[in-house]
């Protein structure tokens, strides 16, 4: 059909001019938008995270409440001052410096409850998908239990009956939200299952496992990049529901969701306690979003919506 | 179709037993239920008896067999903290929170599909890069975030809308927008995915090529198809909301079942908690059905075979 | 000569892509009469598609249209609003669609589709379109007429659809009919059959028909004129029997011989193929399109554009540098190999 | 399709800003709105003793005695006259006139009957000890009767006037049959004298009470004037602060200083820090039960008082009205000395006292709280300083009181506030009589502390109390920390008088 026609030239062409697949690729990636944008906020934080004991002003536990509350530098206020640059919190603890320490904790609950979700989801995923019959069967029904319970509500009840902590948090999560791995792992899987390389692999009589890891893997990678990115954000916003509850991390430790949670009392007359730890919170997740849109968009452009 | 059906049930019946069973075993994630149950003035004369009064001294099985059994017949024991029969309390509160729910999903509807539906007519405009916008944050701002700034302007700076509480359809309208615009991206992406999909498809330009108006074309012929996906979403995001207005609720003072719910899991009343994550995945099951038969009606490939 | 239904001339397809403008039809003309069948015929990707498109005013949005004259029925097709263009579309020139099995729509039933065209353009009752619909199927050779208005697409066969998408572009008893590839996708058998209806329906009808394919057996049975198309382009047009006997633009040549033609190609002949691929059509192109695959290129083939000019019988054109007389030289110099 | 879709939207808009939206407002419709973060189901002040409900008891109930929260002198309520007969016996003559909420007559037999139910152990009564010490009652007369005690009592007045509601005679008889056979009798509907009448309940949202225009004329609480009062719940801080600031609310309380300070600098609303009963303090577990040994050791628990900087938390978290406490009870209480050891701020005698009992390094605990996290974080923020680091489980009261109970809690930060008893009884002698709260169960401060409870001679209880609170601070079973000082923020067209009890007298409350 005319569509398709007008495609094959334009890859024809776009065939004709690039050197390679690599450039190519490289290409995409440098001209995504918002992949660009992503990646560089993301690495910001990342950079953050792993340099806060280096880069942080004051040590963020240590509480002067002689000094609190003081607003960042660019308030019109008396009590400013740079010693604090963004200011100190409602027990006089340097915000930046919390800031700092709040992004180890928030990337590392998102990041482990996404490689803990990953793990699981990505495992029944495929077996279903490669398998197929009575393994898809019962990995369907696994699926379908684990999304009729309620996530906060689970997530919630689970950590008020075991008591909160930084490890129960990332556990409960990373077990909770697995299902996205598993559904989107399951029908790549199923793709690539059909795909002659594999018969290929099989006629030639390679092992299961070897297909599984050197056929299947490499070949629904982006997928799981997608997913994965999509989960830690997920992971990150249930956590700071849960701080917002009390429920979450517990201080004095300084996640972003906690921040938040513990600035809310004072939203209506100190919006910028919440608006920074808010902000942070919102451009990380919005990073990490806008990297999986841009992996999928960059390694499989056909299925650009 | 009755097959299909017959099926569907199956499953549902399934998972929902599934689903009881973890939910029975929360119980003993605290530890022995009997102390939990006597409460503060027992002797452990009474905790023994309180083992033979509600079975505890029995086999687990027979323990979930008479449960599950109660529970069936609307029977879900008795809260621990406000003496009173669950079953009552939960039916007192599931409507407030149905009826948020089903505000918010109305919401979310009216705001995503046209939203999603103009942004495929016009890809890449600028009504689709807005709605992409609102996508993208949506995903990315807390929810209690977006609920408190929403009440800050709609309520206190403008006051325009009542602030709490349940009092008229008025107090209903900031509950169900927080709720609702946290899915609508994903509904949102569906939308515009699925139409764009149907939109090159071969019978769009069939029906084109009828001469008929373009209304017709976009509505009768490609949001008919595009729609049948949402259907599946909608339902399943509805379940969500009924487990995830946990903090909404909290939030805008709307005594429901997530407010419950929260109450009873810092009350640590375990026979309500048990029987509110009970019921809400029931539910969830149940829409799933409705949301499979609904599809199945919808498409004439499953309906009619 | 039968009364011209449609006349097009100097029809340009453009569609602009990230690294430039992107041609697929250039300068195409070509008139259809009353009962006329014209043939359009050329390699998958030569742009005879989006010609039919072109006509339909159903390109991809992207995609711009112009052309000098654009006339259906004595009217202008070219200054019509889309509105207009809706009108017609349908109702006085029909399409018929390559895919049969995703050209339906899956969630309505055959007689909600077959009618809705009817009630659109003509002032019927549904249960008159019914009965057109009906009367419709059965001239397609579609049993149980009516029963069948209540079944969905996914219930019939690949071969039935066909017959159902014929049935519907003939509802509102068009002027023009558009096949494009009607029989592609369907099985050997059934070809032939829906081949032989579509010629005998618009004989029944007296429509103008265009028909594109690129199965040079379809043609050489059913096409009244032929135009063959190569990279945007009309590169020969004539009679059947013009092209078929006396093929001039060595494309053509070339193309005849690629495909066996029953009672013309001998059992066990040498089956030749092209050499080369198809230019980009993005940007302009100088000289002859054909230049990078043809055997006998030589300078003067690249040095300017070569337009359409007369062959040797009337009515048969052809675009080459090359005369009439030597091109067919070359082309009994090449089948004595 | 859009367009028409805006069109809508705006339309709803504009119907919604043109007055649409239902105005709770206070004063226009006579209706004062308050609330806090708790939800209350049960409506009796017997069978649910949260401060909500002391507060709904003092307006949906009366006494026998009203004490006056500014002088503290006891005055005639539902009891014209009374005088004790021997410390064991107190004699009461009661008031004609009165009716109750159903209309029915207020006589002797309402007050034998309140006492006997309440006095019966069997029937479950929340806070026994407010009720306990009656025997029972004794109806002389119409309106005379005499109360028999079990043995002296001497804050018998106090409790009295704040613990002792009177109930229409048989008013619990027909209370419904909980699931395991008792009687739920907190599911009676509510009646009482009070100056209001309870109309509406809609558990976990609010309680409607209403002007009980038959109320006694000669009552010290007042005629009541506003014609409605409705309680609500609402868990959020924020979402109080956003009704209070546009009028849906006409009074909270438990402001956190930070807010109540910004709230007082707009001016929009009358903001003020009032004395309280309720005292925070920190209780070790000195025997070891919860697993965790550190503060078995004195001097552990000298190196968290000494870590703990409670001026600064006073000061800066608390509010002007709140002070520091060295005993364990508050100051403004019947025989609170604060002649006792003080542990002054010396993070750095806390971190020699830590290296001396072998933790140079600290060591890792868990602290558990329910209430104002903020000043807990506080807490764990100074004890980090000294090398200490507490983890915080933050429950709600009635759960982490069972694990207290049970011993569980290495460290509980908790308060008290006495039911509003202005006696020392009403603490010290609540947690450190051996009972499941004590945590050192100390025989010699049991000792003390029978014996102030029992004397009637002030100047030996004041002795004996003294004996048990010097204990207590030495040896360091709690480190009291602090009065509560509460913020009331309330509407300007409420005129509203602050008590010291932490009982709102919202009967009394007039609009401006």
């Amino acid at each position: 059909m005319a569509v398709t026609e007008i495609k094959s030239d334009a890859v024809a062409l776009e065939k004709a001019i690039e050197p390679s697949p690599g450039a190519l690729l490289r290409r995409r990636v440098f001209s995504h938008m918002g992949l660009m944008i992503g990646g560089g906020i993301l690495l910001v934080i990342l950079a953050m995270a792993l340099l806060a004991p280096l880069i942080s002003p004051h040590d963020p536990y240590d509480q002067i409440l002689d000094r609190k509350l003081i607003p960042p530098v660019w308030f019109d206020s008396p009590k400013v001052t740079w010693a604090h640059p963004l200011g100190t919190d409602q027990l006089g603890r340097d915000y930046l410096s919390r800031l700092f320490w709040g992004a180890r904790i928030s990337l590392l609950i998102g990041f482990a409850a996404m490689l803990i979700s990953g793990v699981i989801g990505t495992t029944l995923g495929v077996l279903a998908g490669y398998f197929g019959g009575r393994v898809d069967m019962v990995v369907n029904f696994i699926i379908t239990t684990r999304l009729s319970m309620p996530v906060v509500l689970v997530a919630l009840a689970v950590v008020s009956l075991i008591g909160s902590s930084l490890t129960v948090v990332i556990w409960v999560l990373g077990l909770l939200i697995w299902d996205r791995f598993a559904v989107v792992m399951r029908s790549a899987t199923q793709q690539v299952r059909g795909l002659d390389f594999v018969a290929a692999a099989e006629a030639l009589g390679c092992s299961t496992w070897r297909i599984l890891a050197s056929e299947i893997m490499p070949n629904v990678t982006n997928h799981l990049i997608v997913v994965a990115t999509i989960e830690m954000a997920h992971a990150i916003l249930l956590e700071a529901a849960l701080s917002f509850l009390g429920l979450g991390v517990q201080p004095p430790e300084p996640s972003w969701g906690l921040m938040i949670a513990e600035a809310k009392g004072l939203m209506f007359f100190e919006a910028w306690l919440i608006t920074i730890p808010g902000t942070a919170l919102f451009l990380l997740v919005l990073a990490i979003n806008l990297l999986g849109d841009g992996v999928r968009d960059v390694t499989a452009p056909e299925n650009r919506n | 179709m009755l097959q299909y059906v017959l099926k569907r049930l199956g499953i549902a019946i399934l998972v929902a037993v599934t689903v009881s069973m973890i939910t029975f075993s929360m119980i003993y994630l605290s530890g022995d239920p009997a102390i939990a149950l006597a409460g503060e003035t027992a002797t452990q004369e009474d905790i023994q008896n309180i083992r033979r009064v509600y079975g505890y001294d029995q086999p687990i099985v027979v323990q979930y067999a008479n449960w599950l059994w109660n529970a069936l017949q609307g029977d879900f024991g008795q809260s621990h903290y406000l003496k009173k029969p669950v079953a009552d309390v939960i039916f007192e509160r599931l409507p407030t929170t149905m009826l948020l729910g089903a505000c918010a999903l109305i919401f979310a509807l009216v705001l995503s599909i046209p939203l999603g539906v103009v942004a495929a007519v016009r890809p890449n405009s600028l009504i689709d890069r807005i709605a992409l916008t609102i996508a993208v944050v949506g995903q990315a701002m807390p929810s209690f975030w977006f609920a408190l700034t929403m009440m800050l302007w709609l309520g206190i700076y403008w006051r325009l809308l009542p602030i709490s509480g349940t009092a008229s359809w008025a107090n209903f309208v900031m509950p169900s927008i927080a709720l609702g615009y946290y899915i609508t991206p994903a509904v949102m992406r569906l939308t515009r995915a699925g139409m764009l999909e149907v939109l090159s498809s071969d019978y769009i330009r069939t029906a084109r090529a009828k001469g008929l108006r373009p209304m017709t074309v976009l509505f009768k012929h490609a949001l008919r198809n595009a729609i049948i996906p949402v259907v599946s979403l909608a339902a399943v995001q509805f379940g969500f909301m009924l487990g995830g207005s946990i903090v909404i609720e909290t939030i805008f003072a709307v005594n429901g079942l997530g407010f419950l719910a929260w109450e009873s899991i810092q009350r640590a009343d375990l026979p309500m908690m048990q029987a509110i994550v009970l019921v809400l995945s029931f539910f969830y099951i149940i829409l799933t059905f409705l949301a499979d038969m609904l599809n199945a009606w919808l498409d004439p490939r499953i309906r009619v075979m | 000569m039968a009364e011209r239904v449609l006349e097009v001339e100097d029809l340009c397809v453009e569609i602009p892509i990230p690294s430039g403008m992107l041609r697929p039809v250039q300068h195409v003309s070509f008139h259809v009469g009353q009962g006329e069948t014209l043939a359009i015929v050329g390699e998958s990707g030569c742009g005879k598609s989006l010609t039919s498109l072109a006509i339909m005013d159903l390109l991809p949005s992207k995609a711009k249209r112009r052309a000098e004259r654009l006339v259906l029925d004595g009217d202008a097709l070219t200054g019509m609003t889309e509105r207009q263009m809706a009108d017609i579309r349908g109702n006085q020139m029909s399409m018929i669609f390559q895919e049969p099995m995703t050209s339906l729509n899956p969630a309505y039933t055959i007689g909600n589709q077959l009618t809705e065209a009817m009630l659109r353009h003509k002032s019927v009752s549904l249960a008159e379109a019914k009965d057109r619909a009906v009367w419709l199927l059965e001239k397609v050779g579609i049993t149980a007429a009516r029963s069948r208005l209540g079944q969905y697409p996914h219930q019939l066969s690949g071969g039935l659809r066909q017959r159902v998408m014929i049935a519907m572009a003939l509802m509102c008893g068009p002027d023009m009919i558009i096949a494009d590839e009607p029989t592609t996708a369907l099985d050997v058998t059934i070809q032939a059959q829906i081949l032989h209806l579509l010629a005998e329906l618009q004989d029944e009808f007296h429509m103008g028909m265009i028909l594109i394919t690129h199965d040079l057996g379809v043609v050489a049975r059913v096409a009244d004129r032929v135009a063959v198309m190569y990279a945007g382009q009309f590169v020969e047009t004539g009679t059947a029997a013009q092209i078929f006997d006396s093929p001039t633009h060595p494309y053509t040549q070339g193309l005849l011989e690629c495909i066996p033609i029953p009672g013309k190609t001998e059992r066990g002949a040498h089956l030749g193929s092209i050499p080369g691929i198809v230019p980009s059509l993005v940007g302009e192109i100088r000289g002859c399109h054909f230049a990078g695959r043809c055997p006998y290129v030589h300078e003067a083939c690249t040095a300017e554009d070569v337009s359409l000019r007369p062959s040797l019988d009337a009515g048969h054109e052809y675009r080459c540098v090359l005369s009439p007389q030597a091109a067919i030289a070359n082309r009994n110099k090449q089948a004595a190999q | 399709m859009m367009r028409s879709i805006l069109t809508g939207l705006a339309a709803a808009i504009a119907a919604v800003s043109l007055g649409v939206v239902p105005s709770y407002a206070g004063k226009s419709d006579d209706t004062l709105n308050w609330a806090t973060d708790r939800e209350v189901a049960v409506v009796d002040p017997y069978y649910n003793n949260t401060r909500e409900l002391v507060i709904q008891g003092h307006m949906g109930w009366d006494g026998l005695l009203f004490r006056d929260a500014t002088t503290g002198e006891f005055q005639p309520l539902l009891a014209t006259k009374w005088e004790w007969k021997d410390n064991v016996t107190l004699e009461v003559d009661l008031r004609e006139g009165v009716k109750f909420h159903d209309g029915s007559d207020f006589d002797a037999d309402d007050v034998v009957y309140t006492v006997k139910h309440v006095s019966n152990k069997d029937n479950g009564v929340l806070t026994f000890r407010n009720v306990g010490w009656m025997k029972e009652a004794e109806k002389l007369a119409s309106h005379k009767v005499r109360i028999h005690l079990h043995k002296p009592f001497p804050a018998a007045l106090a409790y009295l006037s704040n613990a002792v509601f009177i109930v229409p005679s048989g008013h619990y008889d027909n209370a419904p049959n909980k699931a395991d056979g008792k009687k739920d009798f907190g599911a009676v509907k509510p009646v009482g004298t009070g100056p209001y009448k309870m109309t509406e309940l809609k558990a976990g949202e609010y309680i409607l009470w209403e002007k009980h225009s038959d109320y006694f004329k000669a009552s010290p609480k007042g005629q009541p004037t506003i014609g409605k009062i409705r309680f609500r719940t609402i868990k959020e801080l924020n979402t109080q602060l956003a009704e209070l600031l546009t009028g849906g609310l006409d009074w909270i309380w438990d402001v956190p200083k930070d807010q109540a300070e910004r709230l007082q600098e707009q001016g929009q609303v009358t903001v003020e820090n009032a004395k309280t009963m309720r005292v925070s303090y920190m209780a070790f577990d000195v025997d070891g039960d919860s697993g965790q040994k550190f503060f078995t050791d004195k001097k552990v628990r000298m190196a968290v008082a000494h870590a703990i900087n409670r001026e600064a938390i006073t000061k800066n978290l608390v509010g002007p009205a709140s002070s520091v406490i060295h005993s364990a009870c508050h100051p403004d209480q019947f025989a609170c000395t604060q002649d006792v050891t003080k542990w002054n701020y010396d993070p750095e005698k806390a971190k020699a006292l830590l290296k001396e009992a072998g933790y140079p390094d600290g060591f890792e605990f868990d602290i558990y709280a329910y209430r104002q996290r903020e000043y807990t974080e506080a807490v764990i923020g100074d004890l980090a300083k000294v090398g200490i680091k507490a983890k915080l489980t933050f429950l709600q009261y009635r759960k982490l009181r069972d694990l207290v109970w049970k011993g569980q809690t290495p460290i509980n930060h908790m308060t008290w506030g006495s039911n509003s008893i202005p006696d020392v009884s009403a603490i010290t002698s609540h947690f450190f009589s051996g009972g499941r709260d004590d945590p050192a169960k100390d025989d010699d401060v049991i000792k003390a502390l029978a014996e102030g409870d029992t004397s009637t001679d002030p100047e030996a209880r004041k002795m004996a109390y003294k004996k048990a609170l010097a204990k207590i601070s030495a040896e360091l079973y709690w480190l009291p920390m602090f009065t509560y000082a509460k913020y009331y923020v309330y509407s300007k067209d409420l005129d509203f008088q602050t008590t010291p009890d932490e009982i709102p007298r919202f009967y009394s409350a007039k609009w401006n």
